[in-house]
């Protein structure tokens, strides 16, 4: 939104995050990056590029396929005084390394009664659409901010991407950032002063008065389409971008929709337990009587990512379903 | 013991309708593998895709000494042993078009092929996680008394995953009939074996569990057939597990997205000086127990069987979207 | 409940649960048990005291320290014709397995299209309560039920613990079973020829007016002692036990709280993105125009469980929150 | 190399006033797990304990070569390398009374011992799953430059788990200066170790990583001692990780709960002939460097440091409920 009054660059989400690693590198020596193929491939999905060139093997490090090890190594490393980035390529395989998450990063600072903190940050690519199937594909970010101790973030925006990682890496926790892989070539421009960014709020991204849809990461934008398709049928929809889902910023959907009264959730991870279902939950201990109709739910169907690409759109949420959505909680309890 | 060199001898002993047969399913695995990034770019695949190209003598050789009712757990890199096992290449291409006449459905697409008639137990994307499953398939046979074996394929990468250890450790207590066949080609995407082990031949690992091993050129399809043949005879007869490595290497990028920073084009050319199916063929042919017009017939057919597949895939149907919500529960009751 | 008609036999929970496995393995050669010192120790809360002696090492096996491997080899023996059981000590070190349970044993029927079912059986302590502090106390039944392709039971009773084995032993798709470990020595009668029960149905275990409490697992006995103490204050709470986390019988509380138009939901999981959350998630979206009141949750302190007894208890969800929740609840909005 | 025996030379040399402080050290310790088992008995201490009589000499052994500024991450069996690292009996007695002057502020318990001044990083209850934080803790170190090793401590049940593997794989390809010490007592609960691992002889597994290391006798305080001394040299100059096997064994239960069915009382007699304090007693007298009297007078100082230890811990104050939620995120900003 800065990009509209300050001058900027057009960029990509990929670029935004490979600028945000760059510069943390530049400017604090204890940070580094440690991952499968981060170095010399390039980074998977082309995220770190050129950077072992920049900063040599030593802070650009490839690790062997040992997902639970090079975790529980950025753990040992943040306790040593780093600031490691550690890379985990698909959300699918952080499971190999769920241990060292739950049972050790999240767990440290208590369990030692505060004597130590763990800095951690850990970046994975997550979600659908791609065609992967179902050990590539889950949006697991909802899932993980179950639990205490880490905090969970979904950039969903070039400047999300470039500054939420420079904040995590500012924070005393483990922080986890979940980009969503069919985010990586989205363009934008991006304010050539872009830098860190508050991680505690969530954002209104347009204002609306009928409905408040609640969402965060990729399905951002099918729900900016949507508000889109809604304001012609008269229809004004507002949109916040949850940005963190761990801890959730309660006063803002809640303010919103006490000004609404209508709420959707649009997420892309499975239903049931998911972070919609929190947040619905949320709605209701917080502003029940303010609700003109109950808080409804729009996620990825609950199955196994399926590789065909028929059934994969028809898994995940579209902007479709969101417009028809709308259009009945609204009219019907209008 | 190292079995890099076949000698003339091997090569003499087997028979022209034997020689034929490896060579036709080589040349086939290469063909379908070509057409399937043909394929990509047309956008008729999608998703990943792995080939594997250079590695078919391994897959070839492999499928030679195992029994139908033996089962296989593969990785994502599986085209070639499915079509080595006898999955036909219609039902492998429909699966990458994601047709419903898939082996799998369409569920899965080119990195979940799936067989029940050969036990063919995927197509597993998640590095390593094929080993503790083919540890499991082989305790079953055993506890059932079967004679049969388990034979686990996966990359020098995997051999890093923890899963890994424990799983040649499971076999080598329980004396399980599981074969683990490394193929390693060098390469874990664009990590080369040198920044994954600390200790780079992968055959010293099987010792420190006491699992037998052998290390084999993995690009000539003799030496690949009969020490799997050895390594088959071995676990069978009850012995315990096997690891064999396969050394070998992959002609074509890791996956469509690879821009292969990581190896120069000098490695892959003198590699491709070793492939597998040229030199076969060429020994085959200077022992006169082939000609070139033999060859030819073979690549028609070859042609024939990878065409025939594309327009099966092509005439296949998409699974209604009504029916996405299934296959997560099993539908029938356990008999 | 059938305790009471027909001949019973005093037991506990861990003894009915042994039962279930020695009369599996006695009429079911396919059955086994597989894991971490289940046969010469013994079982760590001794479960499988003395069946190494009945059925011998075949079929307790003794495992290594290697849960990835056990349970894939589990998938792997399912797969084979086998019906193994698999024990993890406790849900904690169930993390190390994540990945073969989400990535493996739920995707299999899937993304084989239909081929291959995966019927193993995986058994699980869960909660706290007994000091174990950070690592080896948390309760992530309700966390699991997100996956889609498992089941999830949870066990309150002697009754299912007995069943519930069997029932999901003849399922043909994966099974967790959660045991919270406060309860292995709970007493109780149990029908001498008690068998398999359905898994498929949540159960009223009192049946009430003002209120339905919604509850699973150990909390179970929180809540019916709650009840008694409400009832001396001439408050009628219906409780319903879920049973199944995964899925879920919706019809079972929905239609209860469309009668009694309140719903606590008591839940021995951390908060945030809980079953506790999606089942008050579905009640909006079921029966939102029945309720006089927002749905309430009573959870686990969203803390990695303290050692010292006085915090953990403060944690956990207690008989006399619920009490007080509940009057305020009812008094409110009465 | 196998260093089971400590030659009568190595203990002559030994300075009495050292052979006082490693005895000390172990009465220490061994007072100390009696107190706690007491202590359990009384409903003081509740959760798991996991008590170390009859390893002393390992912890108390190991502890000598380490610097201030060195790392150590350890099991929850740890009160012995806690107190032999020099943290205050008092702390870790208050700890396991749950009191919020322990060393954790009693939220971590027995198997949650920390210390920040002697940089002991837990007291970790995830079987193996210190090992890679190890690992992290001696890349930090490497990548400051800091000439510190990082001491890394586990059983033997624990190089059964994946971690193992890929930890030694890591710390061997960086060359990183960490100490794997593996306390093999034998057993892992109640599974022996040749149920566990199908090649019993462990230290035969650094090799397949090529990690340096030896095996040795656990027993004996001086030949643990000499042992991590040359360890530690080799690693903290520079030349990459070391794996230590000591041959010990657990006298007491795995933990309060368990009716040790898995084991006979004539083995642990058998074992209770090696005791590592009564053998280092006899020895020393026998060499005339103490005497009986010595021996009264360390027991009584033992007696009086323990029996401090849990008035100081009875004399802890609970944390107040209200802070419930404290520590699960720092309420510090970074510096
Ligand atoms: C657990 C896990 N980590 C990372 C990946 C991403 N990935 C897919 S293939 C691959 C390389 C595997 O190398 P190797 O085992 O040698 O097999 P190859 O591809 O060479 O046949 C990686 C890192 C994955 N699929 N699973
Ligand atoms: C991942 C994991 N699995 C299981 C356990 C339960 N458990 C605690 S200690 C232990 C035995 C460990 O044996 P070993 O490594 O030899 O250490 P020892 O107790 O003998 O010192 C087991 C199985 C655990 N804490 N963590
Ligand atoms: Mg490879
Ligand atoms: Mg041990």
């Amino acid at each position: 939104m800065n990009g509209k009054t300050r001058e900027t660059v057009k960029t990509t989400y990929r670029d935004a995050i490979r600028e945000a690693i760059r510069e943390a590198m530049r400017r604090d020596e204890r940070v580094f990056l440690m991952g499968e193929d981060v170095g010399r491939y390039g980074g998977c999905f082309a995220v770190s590029k050129g950077l072992l060139e920049e900063f040599g093997p030593e802070r650009i490090r490839d690790t062997p396929l040992s997902e639970s090890t090079f975790v529980g190594a950025g753990i040992g490393a943040a306790l040593g005084g780093m600031r490691p980035i550690v890379e985990i390529m698909t959300v699918n395989f952080s499971l190999l390394a769920a241990d060292q998450i739950l049972n050790t990063a999240a767990t440290y600072l208590h369990m030692s009664g505060g004597l130590f903190n763990v800095p951690l940050v850990i970046r994975m690519a997550t979600g659908g659409g791609k065609q992967l199937a179902a050990q590539h594909s889950h949006s697991l970010e909802g899932w993980y901010a179950h639990i205490p101790g880490i905090k969970v973030l979904t950039p969903a925006t070039l400047e999300d991407a470039r500054g939420m990682l420079w904040t995590a890496l500012a924070d005393p926790d483990p922080v986890l950032i979940f980009e969503n892989s069919t985010l990586y070539n989205r363009e934008g421009e991006l304010s050539v002063d872009a830098g860190a960014v508050d991680i505690d709020h969530a954002r209104i991204c347009r204002q609306g008065n009928d409905i408040t849809i609640i969402t965060y990461g990729a399905s951002l934008y099918k729900v900016l389409d949507a508000a889109d398709i809604l304001e012609k049928s008269g229809i004004s929809a507002e949109v916040i971008d949850l940005r963190t889902l761990r801890p959730l910023d309660d006063a803002a959907y809640l303010s919103s929709v006490a000004k609404t009264h209508r709420a959707l959730i649009v997420d892309e991870g499975w239903r049931s337990g998911s972070i919609s279902a929190e947040v619905s939950a949320r709605i209701m201990e917080g502003v029940f009587y303010e609700l003109d109709c109950p808080v409804e739910r729009i996620c990825t169907a609950e199955v196994p990512m399926p590789y065909a690409s028929h059934l994969e759109q028809a898994a995940l949420p579209q902007t479709e379903t969101i417009v028809t959505t709308v259009k009945r909680m609204v009219r019907k309890n209008g | 013991m190292n079995k890099q060199e076949t000698t003339q001898k091997e090569t003499d002993k087997i028979s022209r309708e034997h020689a034929l047969h490896l060579l036709y399913q080589m040349l086939l695995i290469r063909r379908f593998e070509d057409k399937s990034a043909e394929l990509y770019s047309a956008m008729k695949i999608r998703g990943f895709l792995h080939l594997y190209n250079g590695e078919e003598a391994v897959a070839v050789g492999v499928m030679q000494s195992l029994k139908p009712e033996d089962a296989i757990v593969a990785t994502y890199r599986e085209h070639g042993q499915a079509l080595a096992r006898g999955i036909s290449a219609g039902a492998i291409m429909a699966e990458m078009y994601g047709k419903q006449e898939g082996c799998s459905r369409g569920r899965g697409g080119s990195m979940h092929l799936f067989d029940a008639k050969t036990r063919f137990y995927g197509g597993n994307a998640i590095v390593g996680c094929g080993l503790p499953v083919a540890v499991g398939l082989a305790l079953a046979d055993k506890m059932q008394g079967k004679k049969n074996v388990t034979c686990c394929l996966f990359g020098d990468g995997a051999v890093a995953e923890g899963e890994f250890h424990e799983s040649l450790n499971l076999a080598a207590l329980w004396k399980l009939p599981v074969l683990f066949f490394c193929e390693n080609n060098l390469y874990a995407m664009g990590t080369a074996l040198r920044y994954s082990h600390s200790v780079a031949d992968l055959s010293k690992k099987a010792e420190s569990y006491a699992v037998a091993s052998a290390s084999v050129d993995g690009m000539d399809i003799l030496a690949v057939e009969s020490a799997a043949k050895e390594a088959v005879e071995y676990v069978r007869g009850g012995k315990g597990p096997y690891f064999l490595e396969f050394r070998t290497y992959r002609f074509r990028a890791h996956s469509m997205f690879d821009p292969q920073l990581y190896r120069t084009k000098e490695e892959v050319e003198e590699w491709k000086k070793r492939d597998p199916i040229d030199t076969f063929a060429h020994r085959l042919i200077k022992q006169g127990l082939i000609n070139d017009e033999n060859i030819k017939e073979l690549e028609m057919k070859v042609e024939k069987e990878v065409n025939d597949a594309v327009a099966f895939a092509e005439a296949g149907t998409w699974e209604p979207v009504e029916d996405l919500t299934r296959f997560v529960y099993s539908e029938r009751k356990r008999t």
